[in-house]
């Protein structure tokens, strides 16, 4: 078990209060705070690829942190593609990074 | 070894390199809007907003007095992540 | 400021302008062109990328295009650099039982002059397309329907042309044109100077009015505003162009039976995927002069319309939108022609919508046109004749 | 389609200045105030930063923020969040704000819309872990999340410097400050003399005493070569921080994430000295290169700009009393140049009283305050703890005389 990433005592911001909730991510069931942008829950649970990239399938994660780059987008079911430094998590939600897909143009098949 | 490996990334979203941008300047995209046309550099998921600069700047070293062919704060609606549907209104 | 000279002097460096250079150089002429911004600064980079037959009336309209995709199949052979061709065909989808009768009657048509058009059921589009409406009728394709990055194809036509002597002067611009006693051309006047020479094409697009008023000519040639939307990367949705069928209704006498903002801003779908993983979703037709700004009604009108064949798309991102001004004419076909009362001026201009697919013939029959040769095919109802009344008349 | 809302003042960006603009202007009956935001909470970057103060007290964003929204609420103004503005068009009696969440009609409209990052390339900067420093400090003081581990960090500024502290606070172990490549895509400070000139200009704040007392001294004296030179490869401690003036981040290697940095010596101008690289654990890196304006939405709306190198890029042209040139469109914060929290605060609270003003509301009261209030934000400039460059105040009249040309 690696130690969690979270600040539980923070010398000068103290604690959060928020509601610990459970959430998948490629279908692993995962805890973290209500409320909290995706990309946070996922780093406190040391999870940092959010996305390959489409043609390339290189692994992205988090890099401005307020919307602007694009580089975290994720899988939200029922929503399409979300930012995780932005979408705030719920209860339940049902999360997949962002995946390498096949070039129906260029015929480049694997993904 | 002032130029440390140009080899990497400079857009992040379209995986664009010094090198590609490189080599379409050899080619002859002397202008950003034409590396940007050849490359694909700023033609992503993030609309420049990361590496428009960075081009530009590229450009501006590379060639003085390069003629940087854009506007530097030419922006069209949507500017943020919008889907079809949000755009369409429907939600 | 400096003088030079030229066999031929192109004004506009967009895909007409450059696909005349092109074919001018191939030939062996001394060849200029003079651009007031970049290369396919214009509308050649703010439209999408066919060349298509598939909405052309069946005779001299789809003739030229299907000339112009045998032109551009081998431009891919003769140009120095890609240009993302695909020859896919494009298809043509029907909403209601109405449409495909017109449809129906549309490809016999075009089937008794030969071209390879088919009907396609409700069966064939379910297959084809698993992201298409389910209320979708089915449709109608044109196998040769071609597609290309058309600002790649304008910068390898420059390229190419660039290699075989012709020189781009950009960020240059027209300020006259110069006529000697006689009334014949001798010289185009720009901002860097003089160049001297007995040809002038006029291939500056939606600009092309004000240059031919220079000679004193008058031609009808107005800017129509059209919008494209542009996806983000997404999982394939299809891999060739779609088109909705009612905006040919108009062809068969009958209204489309569309939304006010639709009719009034001329929306209709069109989907064309890129090689980029993403895909342009258009478009839309407006006189509203030479205003480039986008405006938001229209592209929530074709937000909406592409949703509406596509649900799926509700949930796509949009990557950006642009606009772009084509320059259209009354009967909507291009004037490609001489002009007898200025002897040595050239009009290659008005293809409004169909500029991409209308390049390549129209650089070659100019390129044979001014060098005295016989066209590929005959270019005698592009003459700017035909609009000389109209023009009195204004 | 989704409903338009309706709103007197519409506020774009709920952090320090836009909080405090709304907060300022009171809630009249009569009078809609609302403000809305990208991120899923208010504050904006108040939220990730604290400070120590000259008198040794911690100046807490969070607190600040808190209590901003606390008077917001109680002045009855609407606070949305999670919604995105992605475009705005003027009409003739107001503007139309498009958004995520519909359209806002309003007639007063302010961009508070802050700063943005400026992007530093480096060999592999694009594996996850690989994070601009403002990331880094919103994962950290905004929802108490370490990064990582073990970070590096990459670029010499007044951000990078406040933000590592704060990370070294958080219980996060920096391995070291060091300079970007000089490569055709670096900006300025990219060697070890810039960045010895930078710190020299950060007087109070500057992280060593010796930077601190001899700033001023440094400058006139030109020294700055000179401490370059002196500047011990292996760094000195300030602020705790492993400051690196002589070491360059080469690349960032990982397979599918960060696991190591290749750091180099460098020359006092910057040039790599070869056989000195080499390789260190860590499993973050975060990017520092600096601020500029977030200005798209004045872009988009047609505004004048100015490039003012002293205030972070291109500046929509506004007057002293924050009025852009376009109708009843003002602007506060970092989108009119980059400066500290406390600075945007008293421009929020200078747009409020310059928005009232025109309105009208309280003719005959509103004049003495605007005044006050645009001397109020001198006089937090010239007293900021962080001072973000020395030729603010110049730079700002530049802006406010291209204001007068332009009307």
């Amino acid at each position: 078990m690696r130690k969690s990433l979270r600040i539980n005592h923070h010398p000068l911001l103290g604690e959060m209060d928020k509601k610990v909730i459970s959430f998948t991510y490629n279908g692993e069931k995962l805890q973290g705070l209500e409320g909290e942008p995706i990309a946070v829950a996922l780093l406190a649970n040391h999870i940092r690829i959010l996305r390959r990239h489409e043609e390339s399938g290189s692994a992205r994660g988090l890099y401005c942190g307020i919307g602007h780059c694009m580089e975290c987008r994720v899988e939200l079911l029922g929503k399409g593609q979300v930012r995780a430094c932005l979408t705030p998590l719920k209860e339940g939600m049902e999360i997949r990074e962002g995946s390498r897909l096949p070039n129906a143009i260029t015929g480049r098949v694997d993904s | 070894m002032r130029h440390v490996n140009e080899g990497y990334i400079v857009c992040r979203c379209e995986e664009v390199t010094g090198k590609q941008l490189e080599d379409a300047y050899l080619l002859g995209a002397i202008t950003s809007r034409q590396l940007k046309m050849k490359t694909r550099a700023t033609m992503g998921a993030c609309q420049g907003r990361v590496c428009r600069q960075l081009v530009n700047l590229w450009l501006s070293k590379k060639d003085q007095c390069a003629d940087k062919g854009v506007e530097p704060l030419s922006y069209r609606t949507p500017i943020r992540l919008v889907t079809f549907g949000e755009l369409a209104g429907e939600e | 400021m400096t003088t030079e000279s030229a066999d031929v002097v192109i004004i506009g460096g967009g895909i007409i302008g450059m696909a005349t250079a092109y074919y001018l150089a191939k030939l062996g002429s001394d060849v200029v062109v003079v651009e007031k911004g970049e290369i396919a600064g214009g509308t050649s980079s703010k439209c999408d990328g066919n060349i298509l037959a598939i909405d052309k009336e069946p005779g001299f309209d789809s003739q030229m295009s299907l000339e112009s995709q045998k032109l551009v199949s081998q431009l891919v052979m003769e140009l120095d650099e890609e240009f993302e061709y695909r020859a896919p065909g494009s298809i043509l989808v029907c909403e209601s039982d109405e449409e495909m009768e017109a449809a129906e009657m549309w490809v016999n048509r075009q089937k008794e002059v030969g071209l390879p058009f088919r009907m396609l059921d409700r069966g064939e589009i379910r297959s084809e397309w698993k992201y298409m409406a389910d209320d979708i009728h089915g449709g109608l394709e044109c196998a040769t329907d071609s597609t290309v990055n058309p600002v790649l194809l304008t910068y390898s036509m420059a390229v190419t042309a660039e290699r075989l002597g012709a020189r781009l002067k950009t960020h240059t611009w027209v300020t006259g044109i110069r006529l000697d006693p006689s009334g014949a051309v001798e010289g185009v006047e720009t901002s860097s100077g003089l160049i001297r020479t007995k040809h002038v094409v006029n291939a500056a697009g939606v600009w092309s009015k004000p240059i031919a008023q220079m000679v004193g000519i008058e031609i009808p040639v107005e800017p129509r505003k059209g919008h494209i939307l542009v996806s983000s990367r997404t999982e394939s949705i299809g891999t060739r162009k779609v088109m909705e069928f009612s905006y040919l209704m108009s062809k068969f006498g009958k209204e489309r039976k569309v939304d006010q903002l639709t009719e009034q801003y001329g929306v209709a779908l069109v989907f064309e995927p890129t090689a980029s993983q993403n895909f342009l979703i258009g478009s839309s037709r407006e006189f509203v002069g030479f205003d480039m700004k986008i405006n938001v009604d229209v592209i929530r009108c074709i937000a909406r319309r592409a949703i509406r064949f596509f649900p799926v798309m509700k949930d796509i991102p949009v990557l950006r939108s642009y606009c772009g001004l084509r320059p259209w004419t009354p009967d909507h076909l291009p004037i490609v022609s001489r002009v007898e009362e200025v002897p040595g001026f050239y009009i290659a201009a008005g293809h409004e919508g169909d500029g991409i697919s209308l390049a390549a013939i129209t650089g070659k029959v100019m390129s044979e046109c001014i060098t005295g040769q016989e066209t590929t095919i005959s270019i005698e109802p592009l003459h700017y004749n035909r609009f000389k009344k109209e023009a009195g008349k204004r | 389609m989704s409903e338009v809302q309706q709103t007197d003042l519409l506020i774009v960006g709920a952090g320090p200045a836009g909080l405090s603009a709304a907060a300022t202007i009171s809630a009249d009956r009569d009078f809609r105030v609302m403000v809305i935001d990208e991120f899923p909470e208010p504050g904006g970057r108040l939220l990730g930063q604290f400070h120590e103060e000259r008198n040794h007290s911690w100046w807490i964003g969070k607190i600040v923020a808190a209590d901003l929204i606390i008077q917001n609420t109680l002045a009855g103004v609407m606070i949305q969040c999670g919604v995105s503005v992605y475009g705005l068009e003027l009409l003739p009696d107001g503007w139309r704000v498009l958004t995520s969440k519909g359209d806002i009609r309003t007639k007063y409209l302010l961009l508070a819309t802050g700063a943005a990052e400026v992007p530093m390339p480096i060999s592999g900067w694009t594996l996850p872990g690989v994070m601009s420093i403002g990331a880094a400090q919103v994962m950290a003081n905004v929802h108490q999340v370490k990064p990582g581990e073990r970070g590096y960090i990459v670029g010499v500024n007044v951000l990078s410097l406040a933000i590592a502290k704060e990370l070294v606070v958080a219980g996060i172990e920096i391995e070291g400050i060091a300079l970007p490549p000089d490569d055709l895509f670096a900006m300025e400070e990219t060697n070890p003399v810039a960045a010895i000139e930078l710190l020299t200009r950060l007087s109070d704040a500057a992280p060593a005493p010796w930077m601190r007392w001899g700033g001023k001294l440094a400058q006139k004296m030109k020294l700055s070569r000179l401490i370059a030179s002196c500047f011990p490869k292996k760094g000195v401690k300030v602020w705790d921080l492993p400051l690196q003036l002589r070491t360059a981040l080469v690349s960032i290697q990982g397979v599918d994430q960060v696991e190591s940095v290749i750091v180099a010596d460098v020359t006092r101008s910057g040039e790599i000295i070869e056989g000195s690289q080499r390789e260190i654990e860590v499993d973050f890196v975060a990017i520092a290169g600096g601020l500029y304006p977030l200005a798209e939405l004045a872009a988009l709306a047609g505004c004048p700009f100015l490039y003012v190198s002293e205030l972070g890029g291109n500046i929509p042209v506004h007057n002293e009393r924050l009025k852009t040139t376009l109708p009843n469109l003002y602007v506060a914060g970092n989108i009119t140049g980059v400066e500290g929290a406390q600075v945007a605060m008293a421009q929020g609270r200078l747009a409020a009283h310059s928005i009232s003003y025109d309105a009208g509301w309280f003719a005959c009261e509103e004049e003495p305050k605007l005044l006050d209030a645009i001397a109020e934000v001198k006089e937090v400039r010239r007293s900021a703890m962080i001072q973000f460059h020395p030729e603010i105040d110049s730079a700002r009249k530049r802006i406010y005389e291209l204001f007068e040309h332009w009307m």
